[in-house]
């Protein structure tokens, strides 16, 4: 079992190599670049040569990225090639912020999506079924930003219930900072689970061992809870694996409208400044996320199902 | 089938249907030039003049959202098609001919799908400039390793029906195979989700304007109409309001269908 | 019977497993003349199947030889093979899956005919598979249906008839009727049989149904485990098999009818997997006659006599009661 | 709450943006400024900071500041000294620094320190207005104390130390910087214990967090009908119009067809209608006449335009003059342009009105960066450009029209028309501008450079946008009346209210 | 009082397509100790009557809509479902048709085993989990200590249905319903099935339904059997009586098809024509359209199932 972790783990750097290499060239195709962005609109173009001198940004591509991929392997990430500031400190200061969010979000989706994908699945056709489906539909359809946006209205500035800017500070205040966003993306999430649960839930309620369990008297309740929606949950889990990696994309625009801190606004900003060494540390971070995710995802899908076996 | 699958099936249908007339349309129907601006009459509510208000630039909305229509249902419909022809035939390489072709193929959308769908969009955007080729690439780029998943997985499926080892057993090529046994055979859970993502990709093309990077001005679309809207919600919330319904509008009508599809073509609920 | 049509020798298909391989056909040799039913007999996972597969090189054989009309199969180039496929058919086990389900009748059967360019034009492919559909039973009103408007049977029909298409000369029937209830059973048996008196087909006919095979096959070939067990014409086999298994496995059939209750050899034990097949005599664990010997030494096919081969160090007639 | 994502660098070399500006401000002091809350550069009426006297030379070709005494750096760093002014100005001035800002201060030829308190800069040649090009607030102009740059070396852009009324105490990457009350400060510590500039580029959030009183303070947004619609929602507004405000042109690329004939720049010109920037955006833009701003120095106003004017809004002119070179039925133009609000809607409102007279302009939509990159590699056929400038005409004269700054020369290139090398070239005129010491007679110069400018139209002056901010006047009072853009200014007197 | 007495029952299924009569007034009945074979072609309603015993049909889209099921003198019909999920399990034990898909692959066999003894009999955890891998020992199961805590998709398929047969018998129920017990088996697993049910029948006086479209399985396990032929019941004979002497036209055409091990005829009979779909029966009487003895009324009117002597009943006008 650690084995296999640790085995998984080390299958990350392929991936993030292959990132890194990817996201390196891409960011030197964009026109534009660092100096011009660090120095402002008034540097000289004789400033601005200097700059790139310091940065290394004159050497050849090849040896750039020669020396960028030998830096990444020791896990050095520099420094900002925007302001200087060291590249692991912006984002520890921002991964706790993009990670409480990604889970608060999760945990949204999950204890509303699931219970309610249970309950029209088992009411098919029923008024709750088309509550339920309706809202999932809803919850989907409704852009994040947007929708932040007017919780922001309603319950920041109207009923000043949550604050507006930022992640707080310490954790009761982090913790009232997270519920507006939170609530933003947990929602769609909880559409998306309520969604995923109903039609796999559907699917194992039709399967011949549900048939068993009530032909050995097992009271449906227990039908469902025990053995169909431990079956059910199998998709179920996989599914929200990939959509916790689209939620985590999703805490760009989230963090833009609530203006709080993150990995979302560290990346967007530092692809509009050029700041290539901010831009790479962070998709590195983003791809061992990935493959954590994944991971997360195999393990509790093998803790599930018996037949999946870690190899 | 039962009636509420029937009655969402015909309003999803119709609703997209009319949506997409709409759009298509809207050089006629629209009541104003989009772009003709009036800054006596700006910001205002809903009038009998201008039945969804004017912008900030006193630009009808009504004819905005209607114009608006065409981009963000253009990108949501297109960008998905583009990344299908790719994914579709990516995918199902892969799963039909296994072995190394699956192995570069799948690692290479999975490298794709590690790439948050936004910054992707953010990087697209910065490297050709923000604009609707820019929002399809981007969008279609990261829809593009669904599909080769999903074509994938189906095509492993169809793989091992008897049909495929029959027609190799006809003297058929595997390309040829491909085309005319896989492709028929999966498509149908393609096409649903294919109606699915349509619905993504017009989120995705709100999200992509809010950041600045879709369609540009003066070109109305959803997306944008509710970013440039946003700066002044308070004041004049009807162009983000508009723009915001007529999204929601939309994904859901595509969910609808995407839906209605996929319990059509699922054998124990549709027959 | 005249010079043989299909001749195997040795052929294995060993698949490759984590931790291993799996001999899911492990060395079988048998010939096939022009206009004969060659039966493959055994349980599930024994390699009927994949033996089957190889002959058409659906499957790569591992080690072996196919000559087919003396021409070495298996050193054939792709255009080469694909040009020979046309002799070679077969007929899928399941009809539910072996038809393409978007496909249109019509579109089913032309299809080797439309691969090898076998018809000049529209009518005269229209012509040969309206021809086809009769010769199985069906109908020019069948053309533009698809493969869900049938029953079983029909569809066994239609997969027959796309088989026949480019006229073979031998069709590999992988448990064309497995899946079929016995009265359909009874009319797909009627018309393969009609058809190779028809045209002289050869069949190598795959089942585990052994009343089947008793009624359609003029040789019979017991598998297990990958392995030969025993081979001869129908009469010797059903009459008296030599090898434990084959006895077994006639034992065990069930007969409809009441009245003549037959004493089953009921074997202990399940089918081993073929991923860990035992030592030996692959069928030692089960067996009952079984020796210390058979754990070692793996049996060779012998000849018992009027060419009626079997691979058991003691193997023996034993006609079976009723 | 100020529009940038996040602040570059607070060590004044390397400062950049609007919203650098503000922190940067509150944190360091320059020797001599403009008035609180004013933009008047004119040499009698700045105000000391650092310095408590100074003189220029009648020749205009040196300047001598005389310290206040006992003024603290921050953090222990000592007093101010004049080493320390000597030692900025050398900083700005070594190319190895690598500051944006050297070319100001390239005509400086020796700094003197005869004494602890006293700093005689002398020039290459004169000069009247060299301190208002490099010793002013926003420009390079920051004084910054010798020890703790050479001793923080790279870390003294995180740690800035300075010697305004405010000192740095903490920074979170793209979410705020954390000024805290300098008790030393000369002034007299100022009444607010802590500042925090909040990074909000989203226009959404500024305005609801302003709305809301989450803060006290904002950086406008350029939209439309925007600030009166918060003014009605929050009557407490005050708008802070920082006059004269930025110069903005709209620069022709004469180097490209159809731009380089004369009568489609006029058409062009004639076709735009700077009353539609006041109906949009009401005071807070005015009206732009030459090539800098009313109220900048030297500026051009409506009085002093001759006759014949060729900048004047008449569309039917300007079909004519379309005709005339040959396009009868219109034609189209293809423009690049940042994905900035301000820029974006300037174009936006042009784009409309061209459309009107059948000049069809087609928009693409780049990212900020590339947008500054690309202009500056003579890419673009017409280039938007707003800057803020030192109020002065010599300013905008000197980056936009002079043969020296075409693009693609290594200087500062913000010559986007050509002019100089195309259509004319006014460098000598301009230079006598430049070192005429008599002030009457250096306006009349000054309108005269301007008025044989733009006769060839290389460019089309814009309404000038007022810097704009606002502050809720119930819970924060700034001190002085505000007329001056935010980053000029300090804090230093302003007060919280009693909500 | 017989142990089960079916009296008319009809189940429809209420589909898109129109209603599919699956079982149509089926009537028989058991008595403790004995067995009856159900047989038919595919799909001519054996699953489903099957299922209605304990009510297990799917619904939506089944229903019974009318007749009784009378087990130990209860109706299963209209019983309450407490008391009917006392019974399932407990009195009647149903053996599956597919053992790969009647076990829940993710809980150890052991417990599937042992909740309906825990459900039942209200053991400890620990006695349940005794039963069950005495279960399996019955079954034949070797090592069922080991296999007991085994996942279903560690055994094989000749293991999975001794695991599902077991399951049925763990509460010793009085009633043991087997559709198909043996159809996924091998031949020579399939003898050791059948020797395993026999077995049990004698041991414990269970009374046994067998469904099986396999007329070898019929002629060497039950007593009786019906035959069904598109949801109806068209005969009903002691085993030795119906392989003697089949009355049904559909019965001997069925017998006929059947190919023998012993003896090589040149052609199999067949029955001509195919079943009709579901949901478009024929008037009258549903065989009519391959019948060889049709006669008109056979058109206008369902046969009545009718005494034929020798303890045979049959549905058939050309019999009356
Ligand atoms: N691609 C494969 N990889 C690994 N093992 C395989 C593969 N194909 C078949 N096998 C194994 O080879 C053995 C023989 O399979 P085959 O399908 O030939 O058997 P069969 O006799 O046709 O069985 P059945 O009667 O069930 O159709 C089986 O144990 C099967 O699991
Ligand atoms: N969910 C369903 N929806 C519609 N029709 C159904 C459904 N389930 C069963 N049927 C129909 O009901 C009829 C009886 O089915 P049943 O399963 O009882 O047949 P069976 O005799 O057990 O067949 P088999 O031998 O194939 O198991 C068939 O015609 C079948 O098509
Ligand atoms: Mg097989
Ligand atoms: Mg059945």
């Amino acid at each position: 079992m650690i084995g296999y972790i640790l085995r998984r783990l080390l299958e990350v750097i392929p991936t993030v190599l292959l990132v890194l290499t990817l996201v390196f060239f891409a960011l030197r195709i964009m026109p534009g670049d660092p100096a011009i962005a660090a120095l402002g609109e008034f540097a000289t173009p004789d400033a601005i040569a200097r700059f790139r001198e310091k940065l290394g940004l004159n050497q050849p591509l090849y040896m750039q990225y020669f020396g960028f991929i030998a830096q990444s392997l020791t896990a050095d990430f520099g420094t900002s090639m925007n302001n200087g500031a060291p590249i692991g400190d912006l984002l520890g200061q921002a991964l706790p912020y993009t990670i409480s969010l990604a889970l608060a979000a999760t945990s949204i989706g999950i204890v509303i999506g699931l219970p309610l994908g249970a309950m029209t699945a088992v009411h098919r056709d029923g008024k709750l079924d088309a509550f339920g489906r309706l809202f999932a539909l809803i919850g989907f359809s409704l852009p994040d930003f947007y929708f932040g946006i007017l919780l922001l209205l309603v319950f920041s500035l109207h009923l000043d219930w949550f604050p507006m800017l930022g992640g707080g500070k310490g954790f009761f205040d982090q913790l009232h900072h997270l519920v507006l966003p939170a609530i933003t993306l947990g929602l769609v999430m909880a559409a998306f689970t309520m969604r995923l649960t109903r039609s796999s839930l559907l699917e194992v309620l039709k399967r011949d061992y549900v048939r068993t369990a009530r032909g050995k008297g097992v009271a449906e309740r227990w039908v469902i809870f025990k053995h169909a929606l431990r079956n059910a949950l199998i998709p179920v889990t996989t599914g929200m694996g990939i959509y916790l990696l689209t939620t985590l994309s999703g805490t760009i625009t989230v963090e833009l409208v609530f203006s709080r801190p993150g990995l979302g606004t560290l990346l967007i900003g530092g692809v509009s400044a050029r700041d290539y060494t901010l831009v790479q540390a962070g998709l590195v971070v983003f791809a061992f996320f990935v493959v954590v995710v994944n991971l997360l995802t195999d393990l509790l899908c093998a803790a599930i199902d018996p037949r999946i076996t870690l190899r | 089938m039962n009636v509420p699958i029937n009655k969402l099936t015909m309003i999803g249908t119709g609703l997209s249907a009319l949506l997409i007339l709409l759009a298509a349309f809207s050089p006629w129907l629209a009541p104003l030039d989009p772009l003709d601006q009036s800054f006596i009459a700006a910001n205002q509510g809903p009038t009998a003049e201008h039945w969804f208000g004017t912008d900030s630039f006193g630009r009808d909305v009504l004819s905005r959202v209607l114009f608006g229509g065409r981009i963000s249902l253009a990108i949501g419909i297109l960008a998905p098609v583009l990344s299908a022809l790719a994914g579709v035939w990516a995918g199902m390489l892969a799963g039909y001919l296994g072995g190394w072709t699956d192995r570069v193929l799948s690692r290479a959308s999975d490298l794709l799908m590690s790439f948050p769908t936004l910054l992707l969009g953010v990087m697209i955007a910065a490297a050709l400039g923000p604009s609707f080729q820019s929002a399809v690439i981007a969008i279609a780029v990261a829809l593009f390793p669904r599909f080769v998943r999903l074509s994938r997985s189906a095509t492993q499926v169809v793989r091992r029906e008897p049909f495929i080892d029959a027609s190799i057993a006809a003297g058929r090529g595997h390309l040829s195979i491909m085309l005319h046994h896989v492709l028929p055979n999966i498509a149908g859970p393609l096409v649903v989700a294919l109606s699915l993502w349509i619905a993504t990709a017009i989120r995705l093309e709100a999200a992509l304007s809010f950041l600045g990077l879709g369609a540009q001005p003066p070109t109305p679309s959803w997306g944008n109409m509710i970013r440039d809207g946003m700066s002044d919600l308070v004041g004049d919330p009807w162009p983000a309001a508009f723009a915001g319904a007529a999204i929601t509008l939309a994904v859901l009508a595509f969910n609808m269908v995407g839906d209605a599809l996929r319990d059509l073509l699922d054998p124990e609920t549709a027959a | 019977m005249n010079a043989p049509l299909l001749s195997v020798r040795g052929l294995a298909k060993h698949f490759p497993i984590k931790g291993g391989q799996v001999k899911a056909v492990d060395g079988v040799s048998f010939e096939v003349a022009a206009g004969e039913t060659v039966a493959l007999v055994g349980e599930s996972g024994c390699g009927k199947s994949t033996t089957g597969r190889m002959l058409l090189r659906l499957t790569e054989p591992s080690a072996g030889t196919i000559s087919f009309d003396g021409v070495d199969l298996l050193g054939l180039g792709r255009t080469d093979l694909r040009r020979r496929r046309r002799e070679l058919q077969i007929v899928f086990q399941d009809p539910y899956s072996s038809l393409s389900p978007r496909n249109r009748v019509e579109d089913i059967i032309a299809e080797p005919l439309d691969v090898h360019g076998l018809c000049a034009s529209r009518e005269q492919r229209r012509d040969r598979v309206i021809e086809l559909l009769r010769l199985v039973g069906l109908d020019a009103i069948h053309l533009r249906r698809h493969p869900f408007e049938f029953s079983g049977g029909q569809r066994q029909r239609i997969a027959i008839a796309r088989a026949l298409a480019p006229q073979p000369r031998l069709i590999v029937a992988d448990e064309p009727v497995s899946a079929l209830d016995v009265s359909v059973q009874a009319q797909v048996v009627n018309l393969m049989q009609d058809l190779q008196e028809k045209f002289g087909l050869a069949y190598v006919f795959i089942s585990h149904d052994l009343a089947v095979v008793r009624h359609i096959a003029h040789r019979v070939a017991v598998m297990y485990l990958g392995r030969l067990v025993e081979m001869g014409s129908t009469e010797t086999l059903f009459a008296a098999p030599h090898h434990p298994y084959t006895q077994a496995l006639l034992s065990a059939a069930p007969v409809a009818d009441p009245e003549r209750r037959r004493t089953r050899i009921v074997l202990s034990g399940d089918v081993p997997s073929p991923a860990n097949a035992p030592s030996g005599c692959h069928f030692h664990p089960r067996c009952p006659v079984a020796q210390a010997v058979c754990r070692e030494s793996v049996p060779e096919l012998r000849d018992m006599g009027n060419g009626h081969m079997a691979a058991c160090h003691f193997g023996k007639p034993f006609p079976i009661s009723v | 709450g100020v529009s940038q994502r996040d602040i570059g660098s607070m060590d004044p070399a390397f400062g950049i943006g609007n919203g650098d500006e503000f922190p940067m401000r509150q944190i360091y002091s320059v020797l001599v400024g403009p008035k609180n809350g004013t933009s008047d550069l004119t040499f009698a009426n700045l105000q000391g900071e650092l310095a408590e006297k100074w003189e220029m030379a009648p020749d205009a070709r040196s300047v001598t500041f005389y310290l206040r005494k006992g003024v603290q750096w921050h953090r222990g760093y000592g007093e101010v000294t004049s080493d320390d002014v000597a030692f900025t100005i050398a900083r700005m001035r070594d190319p190895k620094t690598g500051t944006a800002y050297s070319s100001n201060f390239q005509e400086i030829v020796s700094v003197e320190t005869p004494d602890r308190y006293t700093v005689k800069i002398n020039l290459s040649k004169p000069n009247p207005f060299f301190y208002a090009f490099a010793l002013m607030p926003r420009f390079g102009g920051y004084i910054q104390p010798r020890k703790a740059v050479e001793e923080l070396g790279e870390k003294f852009r995180q740690n800035p130390v300075g010697s305004g009324p405010f000192a740095f105490s903490a920074y979170e990457s793209k979410q705020k910087v954390i000024l805290k009350a300098f008790e030393q400060y000369w002034e007299g510590k100022p009444r607010i214990d802590q500042l925090e500039v909040l990074f909000l580029p989203e226009t959404a959030a500024r305005t609801l967090a302003f709305v809301k009183g989450d803060v006290d303070m904002i950086e406008g947004a350029t939209v439309p009908g925007w600030q009166a619609s918060l003014k009605k929602q929050k009557p407490t507004t005050v708008f802070d119009a920082g006059r004269p405000g930025g110069t903005w042109a709209l620069h022709f690329n004469m180097t490209r067809k159809p731009l380089d004939d004369i009568r489609v720049r006029e058409a062009i010109a004639r076709a735009i209608d700077q009353n539609a920037w006041v109906a949009a955006f009401g005071d807070f833009v005015t009206p732009t006449y030459g090539v800098s701003p009313v109220g900048y120095y030297g500026a051009l106003d409506k009085a002093d335009l001759p006759a014949d004017w060729p900048l004047l809004y008449d569309p039917a002119k300007s079909k004519k003059l379309l005709a005339e070179a040959g396009f009868p039925n219109g034609l189209t133009i293809e423009v690049f342009i940042t994905e900035r609000e301000e820029y974006k809607t300037n174009l936006l409102i042009i784009q409309e009105q061209l459309r009107k007279v059948g000049i069809q302009i087609n928009m693409r939509v780049v990212d900020h960066t590339s947008y500054h990159n690309d202009i500056r590699r003579d890419l673009n056929t017409m280039v938007v450009y707003g800057s803020g400038q030192p109020p002065l005409t010599q300013a905008v004269l000197n980056a936009f029209y002079k043969s020296s700054a075409i693009v693609g020369k290594p200087t500062r290139n913000m010559n986007f028309s050509h002019y100089g090398d195309l259509a004319g070239n006014s460098d000598s005129l301009l230079e006598q501008a430049n070192q005429e010491i008599d002030d009457t007679k250096r306006i009349a110069l000054l309108k005269q450079v301007q008025i044989e400018i733009l006769r060839q139209i290389p460019a089309y002056p814009l309404p000038s946008a007022a810097g704009s901010w606002m502050h809720d006047g119930k819970t924060l009072e700034i001190g002085f009346p505000v007329k001056a853009y935010m980053g000029t200014f300090t804090l230093a007197k302003a007060s919280r209210l009693a909500p | 009082m017989s142990l089960l007495e079916v009296t008319d029952l009809a189940v429809h299924l209420f589909t898109n397509r129109g209603v599919v009569r699956a079982v149509d007034g089926v009537s028989f009945s058991l008595d403790a100790g004995r067995s009856l074979g159900i047989v038919g072609e595919s799909g001519c309603g054996k699953t489903m009557t099957a299922l209605s015993l304990m009510r297990l049909i799917p619904e939506p889209p089944a229903r019974i809509v009318s007749g009784s099921i009378r087990f130990d003198g209860e109706d299963v019909v209209t019983m309450s479902s407490p008391r009917l999920r006392a019974l399932r399990g407990n009195q009647i034990g149903m053996i599956y048709q597919d053992p790969m898909t009647s076990l829940n692959p993710v809980f150890t066999v052991g417990e599937q085993i042992a909740e309906a003894v825990r459900l039942h009999r209200h053991d400890t955890r620990n006695a349940a989990w005794a039963r069950a891998v005495e279960v399996l020992r019955l079954v034949g199961i070797p090592d069922p200590d080991r296999v007991a805590s085994a996942y279903p998709h560690q055994l094989s398929g000749g293991m999975r249905q001794r695991v599902v047969i077991g399951m049925a018998l763990a509460c010793d129920p009085k009633l043991l319903v087997a559709d198909e017990p043996t159809t996924a088996l091998d031949v020579t697993i399939q003898a050791q099935i059948l020797e395993l049910l026999r077995r049990l029948q004698g041991e414990l006086g269970t009374g046994i339904i067998l469904i099986t479209h396999d007329l070898g399985v019929i002629a060497d396990l039950v007593d009786d059997v019906v035959v069904m032929y598109a949801g109806k019941l068209v005969e009903h004979a002691p085993v030795r009586r119906l392989f003697a002497a089949p009355r049904h036209p559909y019965t001997q055409g069925l017998l006929r098809s059947v190919p023998s091990l012993e003896t090589r005829e040149h052609r199999l009979l067949t029955i001509d024509g195919t079943v009709p779909p579901a949901h478009a029966m024929p008037n009258g009487c549903r065989f009519n359209p391959r019948c060889a003895l049709v006669r008109d009324i056979c058109h206008e009117q369902e046969p009545p199932l009718v005494d034929a002597g020798g303890g045979t009943q049959v549905a058939c006008w050309a019999l009356t």
